[in-house]
């Protein structure tokens, strides 16, 4: 294993634990907006994960430069389109979170996921 | 009493900067086979001055928003995409096959009108939605309320 | 070799500025150490030369922290301390 | 709404520290950005590449995949989008109208 490809993996754990703490945020909030923060990071993650799956050690940017047509030279366009998509939706995501988040604000008067809980079990 | 203005600060960086922004996007728009950008792209920037316009005008402007006709604006965006594409099925091509719209130019170029037409309706479609979910979600409030914006 | 290691460390960068924008017990505060995050993560689009994604994340950072900075004025409207 | 930890915050923190463990051990198995033999660079990829200027004219790869190859998903992709639009018009707005939320008598007046 040379010092490139370790260092691709240490890439690829970074990625990893960006995923997991936006994972724990989930998990420990009882805020709710604290919640959609941390999800908005585990989308993060993920696309961040898809971009480096695409890249070759020496490419450029995916627009054709005159003279250049090596498929290797270029970097993997195909993840690229797909997440610029991806962000959009997430942008989407977000605003009908926020939405739902008003909704819960008006009927319940809080934020607080286990007092909504304890307000529902009665 | 209604103020005419938010703040005078923000209200002469938007006067200054909306302009740039439409030319920006209207420009992101139609170059987007050549650089960076394209419909996504370009219809956020448009999104993102009308935005604008909405927090620089004063909070307590009772002035409802077209919110309804602006999610039919939304609706136009997937018609002119599903439009584009039947366009060149009585042409003898299949859905979304842009070589053979009828355009008197190469084939090549056919493509690139093609996206041209696809990509507009991207961008009338990302920018309506952008500006009717900020519109939905900033006008819940109190009509009462007389708090500034930010 | 140093595109790696410029990675890693914006990486780095983006994951502490992660954990405290969700971690801080402020919300204002954390709205804008959110659009903070999503500047350094078009950093790293940009250093995955990928121009098409960071630019559309350069645009909906601000986009999203409009959402949040409005929905949070609505969400906090009834608490006032 | 200060944050405090609960006593479920160590459970949670030994399931985030496992999946993490999961994650890690899968990245062995991924690819390097080494390997440009890898078969996601390989088929439809390299073809994208070296045809998307012959084929459709435009140099940028990213809008010639988005618009013209992959057409059909941006389709739906943005009809994902406006039913988003649609559904906080539905859970806002027209709720706001019918003072669903409000549960007053007077109609906030909005010109639609």
């Amino acid at each position: 294993m040379t010092m490139a490809v370790f260092f691709s993996y240490v890439i690829f754990w970074l990625i990893a634990l960006l995923y997991v703490s936006g994972f724990f945020g989930m998990m420990e909030h009882h805020h709710l907006v604290k919640k959609l923060m941390a999800m908005n990071l585990m989308q993060t993650a993920v696309i961040l994960f898809f971009l480096v799956l695409g890249q070759k050690i020496g490419g450029v940017t995916p627009i054709a430069v005159p003279g250049l047509t090596d498929p290797d030279a270029y970097v993997n366009p195909l993840p690229q389109a797909l997440m610029l998509t991806a962000i959009v939706v997430n942008l989407s995501t977000t605003g009908i979170a926020l939405a739902f988040l008003i909704v819960i604000k008006k009927h319940w008067n809080t934020l607080d996921e286990s007092e909504i809980m304890r307000r529902m079990d009665k | 009493m209604k103020s005419t203005t938010n703040s005078i600060i923000l209200e002469v960086a938007c006067r200054l900067l909306i302009p740039v922004l439409i030319v920006f996007g209207v420009y992101v728009l139609v170059h987007g086979e050549y650089s960076p950008g394209g419909g996504f792209q370009a219809g956020v920037v448009l999104a993102l001055a009308v935005v604008l316009n909405r927090v620089m005008e004063p909070a307590d402007t009772k002035k409802g928003y077209w919110t309804f006709k602006i999610i039919a604006l939304a609706g136009m965006g997937p018609i002119i995409y599903l439009l584009t594409g039947l366009w060149s099925i009585p042409f003898g091509g299949n859905f979304l096959e842009y070589g053979h719209l009828p355009l008197a130019v190469h084939e090549a170029e056919r493509h690139l009108y093609g996206i041209l037409f696809v990509e507009i309706g991207v961008t009338v479609g990302v920018m309506a939605t952008i500006i009717s979910i900020f519109d939905s979600l900033g006008k819940v409030g109190d009509p009462d309320d007389h708090g500034s914006l930010l | 070799m140093i595109f790696v290691i410029l990675l890693s460390l914006l990486l780095l960068i983006i994951l502490v500025t992660g954990l405290i924008a969700v971690f801080i017990p402020h919300i204002f505060g954390s709205v804008v150490l959110f659009n903070a995050f999503s500047f350094f993560v078009v950093l790293a689009y940009l250093l995955l030369s990928a121009p098409d994604v960071a630019f559309t994340e350069a645009v909906i950072g601000v986009i999203s922290t409009a959402y949040y900075v409005i929905a949070v004025r609505e969400l906090r409207k009834g608490d006032r301390e | 709404m200060k944050h405090r930890f609960s006593r479920l915050s160590f459970a949670y923190g030994l399931i985030c520290l496992a999946v993490l463990g999961i994650m890690v051990y899968c990245t062995t198995f991924l690819p390097s950005y080494t390997q440009l033999d890898n078969p996601a660079h390989r088929n439809v990829a390299e073809h994208y590449i070296t045809q998307a200027k012959a084929e459709t004219g435009s140099p940028n790869m990213v809008t010639a995949v988005l618009a013209d190859y992959r057409g059909l998903d941006t389709l739906i992709e943005t009809s994902v989008i406006f039913t988003a639009g649609v559904v906080t018009y539905a859970l806002i707005a027209i709720r706001r109208r019918k003072n669903y939320i409000w549960g007053g008598d007077e109609d906030h007046e909005i010109d639609d």
